[in-house]
């Protein structure tokens, strides 16, 4: 069975083009040996991502994933990354009842989603997004959304604190 | 164009207990900053005491006034930009208990925490603030976004405290697996949600509850898949088995107050977020999504039985105290999961006041028994069972207050846990789940083996010749009045009952909004 | 009597009180904290005599029946039915005492075997302001159970027993009794959590009630063991009932194999005694007297208060059941009993043997069986008592009470060796002694019944004079080790209580109308019930 | 006929790729970005769910912008703990990471 | 006509239980007056007895009764009282008069015994048990009795407990008796069972069996009558659970003589003729007393001929007469056994209290040891011939007489048992004859000093064999062919005169007087000198059976204690493995689930998380995935 439903339209073609470099990157992500290059194909997933929110109409979104994921997370990573040493992958030795057993169960949990999705039929939906849905993020953000928006900023700033204390160095006591 | 409201001034005074929280984590990271080093950090776990206390005086306040409006016949619920947050005695009751037990927390803490263990007192103290802030917005939203950023808020908070113990490597392993295991559940939580909303088109759990008749009769499988995934995130977020796997780990490495915390306030406000979406969504549906309701009720039957029959039994084999208590709180999760998992009828609607009076009486069992483990450990320097060894003759009164403490986890009369057990008990009966009774009632048998064993470290085994444990002052007090408070829940459940069913309703407090 | 004394609960507090006194006694203080202790028994058990002296069968015990509300938990109302018209709607849990003539003998036995046990304790010597303390809250737990006229209530006294005496067994025991103090726990907890269930269905079912007051109807659900027998005698409680589960046959069976369970592990019933014998041998023999003595008398307690009187059909189907495995019990404890090497294991296999005698006595379903069978309770109480007073002296002289290394004790300790061979003969039914009428009571109720088991169980009492006889003359009799020769006699602590345990035995076994009086009507709520499910 | 079931069943696809890193990948570092591919699968899911659901509304899309940003301050936290962790340890391979519980 | 003294009869149990009160409770205080007390108390029982006997011979006196409800529960009273028969009466003069003279001799015998006064209080309480048993009006009360009188035997028997020997012969006593007693006691279930209004009055028992047949089928006739029996079989050491009276021996002579001779073991002839009509209604029951009785006094006798333990021998003769009385109760003549015990009860006490005699004056029990005594202990041999003569139912001595009334009625019931009673009589004037010559005749076989020494007991020992004498000798003339008084008196009929019966006591005679004769050949004249007779002994497989008692304990050791301990190690074992390991599996179980649990744990983040994973895949298939 295939499971995408031929619809050779404009919006099908950069889905599939999109889809198939996102999957790359995670697989890709995945399969490299080097810490690295898995961040940056990792980028390259969410760069994908961003692609694919535009697509959804989701300008704004994809604007922010690129600039957080993409600027912030990879690059926190990266630091990361640079900040802790990396011994050589293929000092590895495999975990293959692990990951055996990890494939397999992931197949199955995409097999439970996939059963789910399929067995869908979505209609086309009869409203439509507003076009200019940015102003519209910002209005309903002051809004609707207030109170969580401005939980998130506390959240933002308890996290802050959190990572500073917890990664700062402290003076060894005499 | 649909003309939005926005906060109010008059709003924020319905948002005052979160609003002194969080002004008070800010003034306290700034003294914290400013303080020179050699003042004792101390204080600031003052300040974060006088910070949750001003907080509780607003949530009585609130429930005064939410019952005055009652009394004259209004709606006794506050609605706040469109149930993104609610005032209602569901949240406030349960708000009152995580500070509460948060501040018995930070009592606690205080004297017995130490700078060359925690180099960063100041933040451990006023950290604490932005957490309970998080918990009290899962149990005060009728939003997945609110109720998901509070979720996380908690979640990023309690990050920071487990790895507090910077300079233990235990405490870092202990930090990453929460970070893991926290990310994965909030995925797994959020990936639900997004279908959820998907099928019904609303992050309002209002609108999900309207939608949802539709949604089951279209799309019964996503339905389905997004009850399950945010089943399988709460699971793990409450650690009930077999999800349960990181919690020893985390607790053991966690400094005691923080798993005190992660054990009570952490998972009693994760169980107030399951009550918030479950209930308001499928818990009173009919017709379409009774069968749904019914499998999600089984799954968290099964889920409560699973975890009280493991975490039972893999107490047996701790040797360890602090792992001991995580998988005695894997237990008691369990069992605070079974009033959600009875079915609601005519005769049997008390599933609220079921859960939050063991959730009482286990926060000051739970809280006490910690405080009395960081005494000791503190004492001993270790945190084995062993630590317990003749703390009759150590310290008899402490003894004392940790034998009533055990008795009320075993669920032995007349202590609060033993009360609430007996509770939820009686709903089970009422339901004819006499199956989750009855595994309830042998993994109590059985964990009477697993508290007596402390209890036996205590009195029958000889103090090694070890020094009298010193108790500092709040430790002191935080473990009488926990000690004392079981006891008190156990004889006289009858005030703190009353009280809970005159204020709570399931209409007013769960269904609007 | 003054009407207003409230004496059962004087009875049920005044331990309570003694124990939370002796908390406040400095450490040192042992001997205080024994001679304190002793009071406090002593009052109590003179309060329990008052009792027996006032209490008129004919009359019930309705004249000292204390109550006070206590739990009243608000169910929510909301689903439906504050638009029935429910104006109240709560769970209720009382504190209800009360007496009659079945649990009026029981509260004498603990009276009398506590004072015995805290008279007996002198050999205990470490920690004994605790000990003390324990023994007493221990005594509230029995009495309680008693007494308890609720099954909220009587469910926290019997729990009540269970922590007491997890420490007197894991403190003051022998080598093993870490573990012993375990399995006591283990097994008993076992026990609570079942009856815990069953007692839950009983209020869900027996104990739902609907009021109808002029504001509205109020319903509850009761612990009140005489709502129950009410709601169990009025045909139309179940339809009354409304929404409430309804006590269904399924059901009713269910709620009587689980208190079967539970009590049976307290009486015990075989094949739930595995942990009644760690316990016999490692508790402190006047922890053991108690043990042996009363708390597996609340077992028979409660199978008759709550199996019997409130599922009197099923009590009668069971029957047979029951009757087998009291034939079990007595033969299989009466054997095991005939090849132990340790006394106490002999003795422990004894009681399990004349536990059966007491179920056998239920299993007759008249009323003399039941007499006997509570009479056999009584008896068994003090014998054993008795046995374990003495084996506590002997322990505490020759160090062991392992049948091959004792003999010959009649030449140095003939006081106590003479305390032992009564009290052995005691057990094996002598005639003139307690043990006996039990014994022919339960056997001559059965017999009208079944013959078979019967005539096994008489069977078990000829084995009974052969461990007994082996065990006691392997003791007493013979001759005299040489290490045993200076062994200094009882001294009066000592001997006082065996003398006062002897007494009383021959005083039941001569003139045992002393209790078969106070049960005359005892029964009779059970027979009735009996009677008319025989007639109908 | 609409995309919608294409793009879930990306996100799904994504969803379970990374929660088989979660679970295979020795490195804390990409154990920490493989999590953050879950929640940018659930972000694509939401953002799907915004044009396409049944009731098409901006909540997706905001839903996914606290997401991200609650993503991002998760990341900050994990790596920090990380920092902590690795300076006491010395190592970032997560089946290292077994001393509690020992 | 008005009975005065029968009304105080319940105060002849009660003098003795006074004494036993008295000196249990003053134990130490009254090491030198405790005898006495306990002597006056037997004599005023005594003097009380013969009042009542007195008072009822020849005046046709009702039976009196009294007695108070001792317990009564719902509907059924279970009463207590006594109750005045002739037959009452007699037991009563017997077992007083036997208990006061033991009383008197253990004044000597026991002289130098530190615990005399324990002796005495045992004695008291037996006193007062078996006269309590007597006058019981009810089964209950004389089971009662029944009891106590075993347990007293159990103590005194078991009076020098240092001695494994007496430990053991306690023991066997009071479990063998008990297999005979639970067989009373279940009699006693069944009559409760099916009397009309739960009766158990001896007098209600009478009306019932009596006349009313019907009331109780046959068939409940019968198991009551073997029931009963099985408890008279226990108590009076009939076969087959006669092995712990010749063990009993273990303890104090007057103890055998009193408890193990006269009275205690006579209880069960009492018992039987007490409830004869149940038995006359059972000719199945009449039948095994009468073959069950003459079995066990032909074997009892043989056994008695080998036995070297002087009081082994009565003791086998003892069981040996009682099975004569029980085959005069099988042959249909109850008052023949109560004839037979009475005077049993004197000739057999006086034999008794003669050996002890001996033991006392030889410090041994062992026939070979003995040997011409005669010469020494003048008055001993000579009341002890009177003994062996009366015994051996010489005429005109009182065995002969009681004696013949047995054969007599055997003769009547079927020749097999008169004739197993013919082998019987020769038989016991042999082993007797035996008995008396290795004893008092010839020379001293034992220690030459010891023997030297020997010297009659003092009077306090000879006076009661002196009265008992003169009552074996006497006796014998209440009840002859040409004058059955006794059997008038007891059972209230004219007895006609049986003087057909010559024939019988012809033989009876001839059979005794044979016995003596062969004894005298044996063991008189033709005794080997030196001891070397085992060479020429014939047969001797038998001999061997005869010396070993038949091999009697050693198969209840195979039968009954070897597969009770095999049972009682088979479920020790079941205990430990079954019961208890039921209990460890079911620990062990959640035990299991605390390792796995464990095993789970192993610190791995990421097995953590592959199990929720697989439990989350689990969870959805198998919940949700049913509605699929």
């Amino acid at each position: 069975m295939f499971p995408f439903n031929l619809n050779p339209t404009g919006e099908f073609f950069a889905f599939f083009a999109l889809a198939v470099c996102a999957i790359t990157g995670a697989v890709m992500a995945l399969s490299l040996a080097k810490v690295v290059h898995t961040a940056l194909s990792l980028a390259f997933t969410f760069v994908s991502l961003a692609g694919l929110f535009i697509l959804l109409g989701a300008e704004f979104v994809a604007f922010v994933q690129v600039l957080i994921y993409v600027g912030a997370v990879t690059i926190l990573m990266i630091f990361g990354i640079m900040m802790t040493k990396h011994r050589d992958e293929e000092r590895e030795r495999g975990r293959p009842l692990l990951e055996t057993l990890a494939a397999v169960f992931c197949l199955c949990l995409f097999g439970i989603l996939f059963f789910a999705i399929r067995s869908a039929g979505f209609p086309v939906p009869e409203t439509a997004l507003p076009a200019d849905n940015t102003t519209e993020i910002g209005t309903l953000l002051f809004t609707k959304y207030a109170v969580p928006f401005e939980l998130v900023s506390v959240l933002l700033t308890a996290a802050f604190i959190g990572a500073v204390a917890l990664a700062k160095r402290e003076e060894e006591p005499a | 164009m649909i003309v939005f409201h926005t906060l109010t001034w008059s709003d924020a005074w319905y948002l005052a207990p979160e609003l002194a929280l969080v002004g008070f984590a800010l003034a306290l990271a700034v003294l914290d900053l400013m303080l020179p080093d050699r003042v004792n950090r101390d204080w600031i776990g003052w300040g974060t005491l006088l910070g949750l206390a001003v907080a509780a005086l607003f949530v009585s306040w609130h429930i005064c006034d939410l019952r005055r409006s009652e009394l004259a016949g209004e709606p006794a619920v506050r609605d706040l930009l469109y149930g993104s947050y609610l005032i209602d005695d569901f949240g406030n009751l349960l708000k009152l208990a995580f500070l509460g037990a948060t501040a018995l927390i930070v009592l606690a803490s205080l004297g017995t925490i130490r700078k060359d263990e925690i180099p960063i007192k100041g933040e451990f103290y006023y950290l604490v603030l932005p957490a309970v802030t998080g918990a009290m917005m899962m149990a005060s939203s009728g939003d997945l976004i609110t109720l998901f950023v509070g979720l996380e808020l908690l979640g990023v908070s309690s990050y920071a405290l487990v790895g507090a113990r910077k300079r233990s490597g235990l405490a870092g392993e202990a930090a990453f697996k929460y970070v893991v295991t926290g990310g994965t559940a909030s995925a797994f939580i959020l990936y639900g949600m997004s279908f959820l909303y998907g099928v019904t088109g609303s992050t309002g759990l209002a609108g999900i509850s309207r939608g949802l008749e539709q949604a089951v009769a279209d799309y019964r499988a996503l339905v389905y898949v997004a009850f399950f995934l945010m089943i399988v995130g709460f699971a793990l977020k409450l650690a009930l088995a077999p999800f349960h796997a990181w919690a020893p780990d985390v607790y053991e490495g966690a400094p005691t107050p923080v798993t005190s915390f992660l054990a009570v306030v952490a998972k009693g406000a994760a169980f107030a977020m399951l009550y918030r979406i479950f209930v308001r969504t499928v818990f009173l549906a009919d017709a379409e999504a009774a069968a749904l309701r019914e499998d999600v009720s089984l799954a968290l039957a099964a889920l409560a039985a699973a975890a009280i029959a493991v975490g039972t039994a893999g107490a047996l084999r701790q040797r360890n105290a602090k792992r001991l208590l995580a998988l005695s709180g894997v237990a008691n999760a369990g069992i605070l999961l079974v009033p959600l998992a009875l079915d609601t009828t005519i005769l049997h609607a008390s599933f609220f006041p079921e859960f939050l009076y063991y959730l009482l009486a286990y926060a000051f069992m739970n809280v006490g028994a910690f405080a009395v483990l960081t005494v000791v450990s503190r004492a001993s320097g270790k945190e084995e069972l062993s630590a317990f060894a003749g703390l009759y003759h150590r310290a008899p009164w402490t003894a004392g207050a940790m034998t009533v403490l055990l008795c009320s986890l075993a669920g032995l009369p007349v202590t609060g846990g033993f009360f609430g057990k007996l509770f939820i008990l009686f709903g089970t009966v009422q339901t004819k789940a006499y199956w989750l009774g009855a595994f309830m009632l042998a993994a109590t048998a059985v964990s009477y083996y697993v508290y007596f064993k402390i209890i036996r470290q205590m009195y029958m085994r000889a103090g090694a010749e070890e020094p009298a444990v010193r108790v500092p002052v709040p430790a002191g007090i935080v473990i009488w009045l926990c000690a004392a408070a079981t006891l008190a829940l156990g004889v006289l459940p009858r005030p703190v009952l009353d009280w809970i069913d005159g204020l709570f309703s399931i209409g007013a407090d769960m269904l609007t909004g | 009597m003054p009407d207003n004394v409230p004496i059962l609960s004087f009875i049920v507090l005044i331990p309570l009180a003694g124990a939370l006194m002796l908390l406040l006694l400095p450490k040192d203080r042992g001997r205080l904290a024994r001679i304190s202790a002793i009071v406090f028994t002593g009052l109590s058990l003179l309060f329990a005599v008052w009792l027996y002296a006032d209490y008129q069968p004919a009359f019930g015990g309705a004249k000292y029946e204390e109550r006070a509300a206590w739990l009243s938990i608000p169910l929510n109302l909301e689903a439906g039915l504050r638009d029935q018209g429910v104006v109240s709607y709560r769970l209720a849990f009382d504190y209800h005492l009360g007496v009659d003539g079945i649990s009026l003998p029981l509260v004498l036995l603990t009276g009398a075997v506590s004072l015995m046990a805290a008279l007996g304790s002198v050999h205990i010597r470490k920690r004994r302001k605790a000990y003390y303390a324990l023994l007493l809250l221990l005594q509230t737990g029995m009495y309680g159970v008693f007494l308890a006229r609720d099954a909220g209530l009587f469910f926290i006294f019997f729990e009540l027993t269970l922590i007491p005496m997890f420490f007197l067994i894991g403190i003051w025991g022998d080598y093993g009794r870490e573990k012993a103090a375990n399995r006591f726990l283990v097994y008993n907890g076992l026990g609570s959590a079942v009856m815990l269930l069953a007692f839950l269905l009983l209020v869900a079912t027996l104990g739902f009630r609907a009021d109808e007051t002029a504001d509205g109807t109020i319903l509850t659900y009761s612990g009140n063991y005489d709502v129950m027998l009410a709601n169990l005698s009025d045909p139309n409680a179940a339809a009354n009932a409304g929404g409430a589960l309804s006590f269904t046959g399924g059901l009713k069976w269910s709620v009587f194999v689980l208190l079967l369970v539970a009590f049976g592990i307290k009486v015990p019933i075989f094949p739930l005694h595995a942990w009644m014998l760690r316990v016999h041998a490692e508790a402190p023999p006047p922890v053991v007297m108690i043990h042996a003595g009363v708390l597996l008398k609340m077992g028979v307690y409660g199978l008759i208060r709550f199996a019997g009187f409130l599922l009197p059909a099923q009590l009668e189907a069971a029957a047979p059941a029951i009757a087998a495995l009291g034939v079990i019990n007595v033969l299989y404890g009466a054997i095991l009993a005939c090849v132990q090497k340790e006394f106490k294991l002999v003795l422990a296999y004894s009681s399990i043997s004349h536990m059966g005698i007491v179920l056998l006595g239920l299993a007759s379903l008249s009323e003399i069986g039941f007499a006997g069978a509570l009479f056999q309770s009584v008896s068994h109480g003090l014998i054993s008592a008795l046995l374990f007073l003495v084996v506590g002296s002997l322990q505490e002289r020759t160090g062991t009470t392992r049948l091959t290394e004792l003999g010959g004790l009649a030449r140095s300790l003939p006081f106590t060796s003479g305390i032992l061979l009564t009290a052995g003969l005691a057990a094996l039914g002598l005639p003139g002694l307690s043990g006996f009428v039990g014994e022919l009571l339960a056997f001559l109720g059965l017999f009208a019944t079944m013959r078979w088991p019967t005539v096994l169980g008489v069977l078990g009492v000829l084995l009974a004079a052969v461990y007994v006889l082996r065990s006691v003359l392997a003791i007493a009799y013979g001759p005299l080790p040489a290490r045993f020769a200076g062994l200094k006699e009882a001294r009066f602590t000592e001997a006082l209580p065996m003398v006062a345990l002897t007494g009383l035995i021959v005083l039941l076994g001569v003139y045992p109308s002393l209790l078969t009086d106070l049960m005359e009507h005892g029964f009779a709520g059970l027979l009735r019930e009996l009677q008319t499910r025989a007639g109908g | 006929m609409s995309m919608l079931a294409s793009y879930l069943t990306l996100a799904a696809v994504l969803f379970c790729i990374g929660l088989y890193g979660v679970l295979t990948k020795r490195n804390a570092v990409v154990v920490l970005l493989c999590i953050e591919l879950m929640l940018g699968a659930v972000n694509l899911n939401l953002i799907a769910f915004a044009k396409y659901g049944v009731v098409p509304s901006l909540a997706g899309q905001i839903f996914s912008l606290f997401a991200i940003t609650v993503a991002a301050a998760e990341a900050a936290v994990g790596i920090a703990v990380l920092i902590v962790l690795y300076r006491s340890r010395a190592t970032v391979n997560v089946d290292e990471y077994d001393r509690l519980g020992r | 006509m008005r009975t005065v003294f029968s009304q105080y009869a319940w105060l002849a149990p009660l003098f003795p239980l006074a004494a036993f009160v008295v000196l249990t409770e003053l134990n130490r205080s009254l090491k030198r007056t405790g005898a006495f007390i306990a002597i006056v108390a037997s004599l005023a029982s005594l003097a009380l007895s013969l009042l009542i006997a007195f008072e009822r011979i020849g005046t046709g006196a009702e039976d009196y009764s009294g007695g108070f409800a001792w317990l009564t529960i719902g509907s059924v009273t279970l009463s207590a009282g006594f109750e005045v028969t002739n037959l009452t009466a007699l037991m009563l003069v017997i077992v007083s008069l036997v208990a006061f003279l033991v009383n008197l001799y253990s004044l000597g015998y026991m002289r130098d015994d530190e615990r005399k006064s324990v002796f005495y209080a045992y004695l008291s309480l037996f006193a007062c048990s078996m006269l309590g048993l007597v006058l019981a009006d009810n089964l209950l009360l004389l089971y009662i009795g029944w009891e106590l009188v075993g347990v007293c035997s159990f103590l005194l028997i078991g009076f020098w407990f240092h001695k494994p020997e007496a430990r053991a012969a306690a023991k066997k006593a009071f479990i063998v008796t008990r297999v005979g007693d639970l067989g009373l006691l279940i009699a006693i279930l069944l009559l409760f069972r099916y009397m009309p209004g739960h009766a158990l009055d001896f007098v209600s028992l009478h009306n019932v069996f009596d006349s009313q047949a019907g009331v109780i089928s046959t068939s409940i006739t019968t198991a009551i009558a073997l029931l009963l029996f099985l408890g008279a079989v226990g108590k009076s050491g009939q076969f087959p659970l006669h092995v712990w009276l010749p063990d009993a021996m273990e303890g104090p002579t007057p103890v055998s003589a009193l408890i193990h001779a006269a009275t205690m073991v006579a209880a069960g002839v009492f018992l039987v003729a007490r409830t004869y009509d149940i038995f006359e209604a059972s000719a199945v029951a009449l039948d095994t007393v009468a073959y069950i009785g003459a079995f066990t006094a032909l074997l009892a006798a043989t056994a008695a001929l080998k036995q070297n333990d002087i009081k082994r021998v009565l003791a086998y003769s003892t069981v040996s007469q009682l099975g004569y009385m029980m085959l005069a109760l099988g042959s249909g003549s109850w008052t023949a056994a109560v004839f037979h015990l009475f005077t049993h009860a004197f000739f057999k006490a006086l034999l008794f209290l003669g050996a002890g005699n001996v033991i006392h004056a030889l410090h041994t029990q062992d026939l070979r040891q003995m040997g011409g005594l005669g010469r020494r202990m003048k008055t001993t041999a000579w009341t002890f011939g009177a003994g062996v003569l009366a015994l051996s139912g010489v005429p005109p001595l009182a065995g002969f007489w009681s004696k013949d009334a047995v054969l007599a009625a055997a003769f009547e019931r079927h020749p097999l048992l008169f004739a197993a009673g013919i082998v019987t009589a020769c038989f016991t004037a042999l082993y007797m004859a035996r008995l008396f010559i290795l004893a008092f005749w010839g020379r001293p076989r034992g220690d030459a000093a010891l023997a030297a020494r020997a010297k009659e007991a003092p009077a306090v020992m000879t006076a009661p064999l002196l009265v008992l004498a003169a009552l074996s000798v006497a006796a014998g003339f209440v009840q002859t062919p040409f004058g059955s008084w006794l059997g008038a008196w007891l059972s209230g009929e004219a007895i006609p005169e049986q003087a057909e019966s010559v024939p019988v006591m012809a033989a009876s005679a001839a059979a005794g007087l044979l016995g003596l004769y062969l004894g005298w050949l044996l063991y008189g004249k033709g005794a080997p000198k030196g001891g070397g007779a085992g060479q020429t002994r014939p047969w001797p497989w038998l001999v061997r059976l005869i010396e070993r008692e038949y091999y009697l304990n050693e198969a209840y050791g195979y039968l009954f204690v070897k597969p009770l301990q095999g049972l009682g190690r088979a479920l020790r074992l079941f205990d430990g493995a079954v019961v208890g390991g039921a209990g460890r599996l079911a620990a062990g179980a959640v035990q299991a689930l605390g390792r796995l649990n464990s095993r789970l744990l192993s610190g791995q983040l990421q097995t953590y998380g592959l199990a929720a994973v697989i439990a989350a895949v689990v969870l959805m298939l198998a919940i949700a995935g049913r509605r699929f």
